[in-house]
């Protein structure tokens, strides 16, 4: 179970983040907590490609006694080049949730969520 | 190999690179003028439909085609006789095919719209640029093979229809609805995220064929299955996480909620793709080996039904008590995202039924099973093309009278002839009323619903009805009654807008007087496409089952 | 937002050059190293909002045009995609790598360890990490800006 | 406490105990099957010239993935361009 404890780390900051999402008032704590979410689920991508003792898998940086068996002693690439494509997806939602509450500020003059119409539920 | 090979062969790849090269050509475009970029979104689209066409033609005579980004072989076999896909492969059958139609008439006539209903609007070059990325989101959802691919178009789908939501940012409803939105859409595609990893995990695969080639159906396998699924009825509209749907398509301007429409339903065929091809082996055939579990096809499909039933009863109650016009029809399409998920979860227990059953009930079951997917394939497009109608002819007595509360309306029809007669053939429509398109996919789904269980058909039914009466109460309120003061100038739309409405109505009007055209066309061979799982993963896989 | 002291300034015109030239380092060595058109794209970015930190969000405004910022994003995109119509058209395949391994250049298998000399490698690799930067730089620096100018203006404070 | 809280602690219950007993099954530092990475990591610099695993997927085998990535960060652009437009009263 020790050997675990990554995915725990996972389940956690996933716990954390849908907490700040279901529970928090403020616009601002709703997208750190989908932002954690975010993380959370970019680790768990990471931590599925590592293999035991792995190095990246980058052949410039490789010492050559790694790269002559090749595939086994490095971790996966495909999870982080996964992961890469995920974080830019967040940068941009980020960029425009952010954006939105800018504009959602101005409006009412509030960030709580209990002070606006629709999105009271 | 002539060129209209080449392009046949090439057109799943063109069919999505073309709006994008459109979108990202627009806002260089738009430098010129206004007409000229109009002319070319148009022309983009087009060009995109005619492609469509012609993929369309092809896949419906000569079955499933792939496409290889990249090149290279389909597949790659190791000298152990493993075999899997690298690169990212565009699997198209008649599905597929399918919803692109959908997709595709719906951009079209949704363009037409807004050239004239958005015209005194600033910011249109942006506007038309977000509205063909999105067009491309749609497209890709549904034409992808592969799952990563997917979470980047339904992740692109969520940006763009956010930012169209949000387009009259001086209304305050308007950005909450789009906050909403994609809050809970990311959300959902972070499941979606989580679920695909823990595919990953077990396969070391990306490829929906693959994984459903190597399906296990392990305790991993179904806690994916249970986040798929939560994550696609969130993008869908299904009842736990509705809200944002009314909310979204009421604020959104209404050539965008015509679009919107599509973007959601390629949700919808993602639950369709999942359940019935990446986890075919489960629920599509006899699988004797899965009937002990806890989830099961029965299990999975009676849990569909109930949400179905509960979604169709709060969206018909809350249209019931509605005062805006286009929150009115939101809630009505929450209610008609009930009756394809009604389909669907009707299929799985019949299913079940039909396998567990003895070899009488087996027969009967399997017909019955059938109906229901049809209908629920074919109450796709006729969801879309009704409900559409209804957002359209909203938007024309906004932009006639600036104004979408019911209260404030009245005697419209003296002005408005041609929109008054589209919002009848729209209203009879969508409650499901003889000549027109709703009834012949309502009356497959109650039919095979009547056989499972017939408390759930009268529910159905009763609902319909009420969504009658609703909108014949939005008809009093809003066409008749005496004439108004403030109304009395008010005059036709524009005959851009016009003809958009038009041509859904004819639409609608082939679909209600051939349906059987419509299913043997189109809805028989996308019916098959998600039964027969086998061909799909035998396409890209060769020489498996 | 207004404008820092003097010393920030200054800080921030030494140190903008090299972070340019880092970011377009991590950009062009993207196939080689760790990196590519994404990260260099934001390394340099970051750099660009350094100034907007330093000379306030007013003065960039008024000197950088955001409809110029958009085009160049476009530009960048339509490198992206413009190269992957090349490789249908030279390759036979959308996205086809139609540069590796072909003619003088670009027939050299790259060494494993760090022999630093085989940038002409991977064919259209560096094309796309080359246009996906461009876009980056400029898409990230139009959000910040935006958002810096709007935050600063007037009408939205309470 | 209202209606909106209970709902919201009974769903975040729930997905608790779903997310903890996933994790729990899942092995660390030992993929089950790694037959398509390998291929990659031994393919890399034979079939795309490149050194560096990541950049070959990234960029070649699932370069329509980065396209579609490209265009998060250009719709993401033009959606705040857009929503902070002058709007005319």
């Amino acid at each position: 179970m020790i050997f675990n404890i990554p995915f725990i780390a996972v389940v956690a900051m996933i716990f954390i983040g849908l907490y700040a999402v279901l529970f928090k008032r403020n616009l601002v704590k709703i997208v750190i907590g989908i932002s954690i979410i975010e993380s959370g689920v970019n680790l768990f991508l990471i931590t599925l490609g590592y293999r035991e003792g792995g190095v990246v898998p980058i052949f410039t940086s490789a010492p050559s006694d790694v790269a002559s068996n090749a595939p086994g002693s490095m971790v996966l690439p495909v999870p982080q080049a996964l992961t890469l494509t995920s974080i830019v997806i967040g940068v941009a939602v980020l960029a425009l949730m952010l954006s939105l509450i800018m504009h959602i500020y101005r409006h009412y003059g509030t960030l709580d969520v209990r002070k606006m119409r629709r999105l009271k539920e | 190999m002539n060129w209209f090979e080449t392009i046949t062969m090439h057109s799943p790849a063109l069919i999505v690179a073309v709006p994008l090269l459109a979108g990202f050509l627009t806002p260089l475009v738009s430098r010129i003028n206004d007409t000229v970029r109009n002319l070319f979104v148009l022309i983009m689209l087009s060009i995109t439909g005619i492609l469509i066409a012609i993929l369309g033609y092809d896949v419906l005579t000569n079955g499933i085609r792939t496409y290889v980004f990249g090149g290279g072989n389909t597949v790659i076999t190791l000298p152990s006789g493993l075999m899997f896909h690298v690169r990212i492969i565009f699997e198209v059958d008649s599905m597929n095919i399918f919803m692109v139609i959908i997709t595709i008439i719906l951009a079209i006539i949704g363009i037409v719209y807004s050239l004239s209903f958005m015209k005194k609007e600033d910011g249109l070059d942006k506007y038309y640029t977000i509205v063909l990325i999105l067009v491309t989101s749609t497209l890709g959802m549904e034409l992808t093979g592969d799952l990563f691919n997917f979470f980047v178009f339904l992740e692109i789908s969520c940006i763009t229809s956010c930012a169209l939501i949000a387009f009259w940012v001086h209304k305050g409803e308007a950005l909450e609805a789009a906050l909403k939105y994609i809050v809970i859409s990311s959300i959902a595609a972070l499941f979606f995220l989580f679920a695909l990893g823990l595919l990953y995990a077990q396969y070391n695969a990306l490829n929906m064929a693959t994984i459903a080639n190597a399906i296990q159906f392990s305790i991993i396998d179904q806690a994916a299955l249970i986040l798929i699924i939560a994550a696609l009825t969130m993008k869908a509209g299904l009842v736990p996480m509705h809200m944002w749907l009314p909310d979204s398509y009421g604020e959104a301007p209404p050539s965008i909620t015509f679009i919107l429409i599509a973007a959601t339903q390629a949700g919808l065929y993602g639950a369709f793709r999942v359940i019935f091809t990446l986890y075919g082996n489960v629920f599509n055939s006899i699988n004797l080996a899965y009937v002990n579990l806890v989830i099961t096809a029965n299990t999975i499909g009676w849990v569909l039904v109930a949400l179905a039933i509960i979604t169709i009863i709060i969206g018909v109650f809350m249209a019931l008590i509605q005062t805006d016009f286009k929150r009115l029809i939101g809630f009505t399409a929450v209610a008609e995202i009930g009756y394809i998920f009604l389909g669907i979860g009707v299929r799985l227990a019949s299913k079940y039924v039909q396998y567990s059953g003895s070899s009488a009930t087996a027969i009967a079951f399997s017909e019955y099973s059938s109906i229901a997917l049809n209908g629920s394939i074919f109450h796709i497009i006729n969801d879309c093309l009704d409900i559409g109608l209804l957002f359209l002819v909203a938007g024309a007595i906004y932009y006639a009278t600036k104004e979408t509360s019911l209260d404030k309306m009245g005697g419209l029809a003296r002005n408005m002839k041609y929109t008054t007669v589209f919002f009848i053939i729209g209203l009879l429509a969508v409650s499901g009323m003889p000549p027109f398109n709703g009834f012949a996919s309502k009356l497959m789904l109650y039919e095979s619903t009547y056989q499972l269980n017939p408390i759930i058909t009268i529910i159905a039914v009763l609902a319909s009805i009420l969504l009658l009466a609703v909108f014949v109460k939005v008809f009093y309120s809003a066409f008749m009654g005496p004439e108004q003061q403030k109304f009395k100038e008010v005059k036709e739309v524009p005959k851009g807008m016009l003809i958009a409405m038009g041509a859904v109505v004819v639409i609608i009007i082939i679909f209600g007087l051939f349906p059987n055209l419509v299913i043997n066309n189109i809805v028989q061979p996308a019916a098959d496409a998600l039964t027969n799982y086998t061909t799909y993963i035998s396409k890209v896989i060769p020489g498996v089952i | 937002m207004s404008e820092m002291s003097k010393i920030v300034r200054t800080l921030s015109n030494i140190t903008f050059p090299f972070i340019m030239v880092f970011g377009l380092y991590v950009i062009a060595h993207g196939h080689l190293t760790p990196g590519g058109g994404f990260q260099g794209g934001a390394v340099a970015a970051s750099g660009c909002v350094m100034l907007i930190v330093a000379y306030g969000s007013t003065w960039i405004f008024e000197k950088i045009k955001v409809s110029r910022l958009s085009a160049f994003e476009s530009l960048g995109a339509l490198g992206f995609i413009g190269v992957a119509f090349f490789g249908l058209i030279f390759g036979g395949y959308f996205f086809n790598n139609f540069l590796v391994r072909t003619g003088i250049l670009f027939n050299i298998i790259p060494e494993t360890g760090f022999t630093g000399s085989e940038f002409n490698t991977a064919g259209v690799l560096p094309l796309m990490n080359f246009a996906v930067g461009v876009k980056v730089i400029a898409g990230v620096f139009a959000i910040v800006v935006v958002m810096a100018y709007a935050s600063s203006l007037k009408e939205w404070k309470q | 406490m209202s209606t909106r809280n209970i709902v919201a602690a009974v769903m975040f219950s729930v997905l608790a105990v779903f997310f903890i007993l996933t994790a729990l099954m899942l092995s660390f530092g030992a993929p089950i099957k790694s037959q398509m990475d390998d291929y990659i990591i031994t393919h890399t610099q034979n079939e795309t010239g490149t050194n560096s695993a990541v950049t070959t997927i990234v960029f070649d085998y699932r370069g329509f993935d980065t396209l579609g990535e490209a265009t998060i960060l250009f719709g993401a652009v033009s959606g705040v361009l857009m929503i902070f437009r002058r709007v005319k009263k």
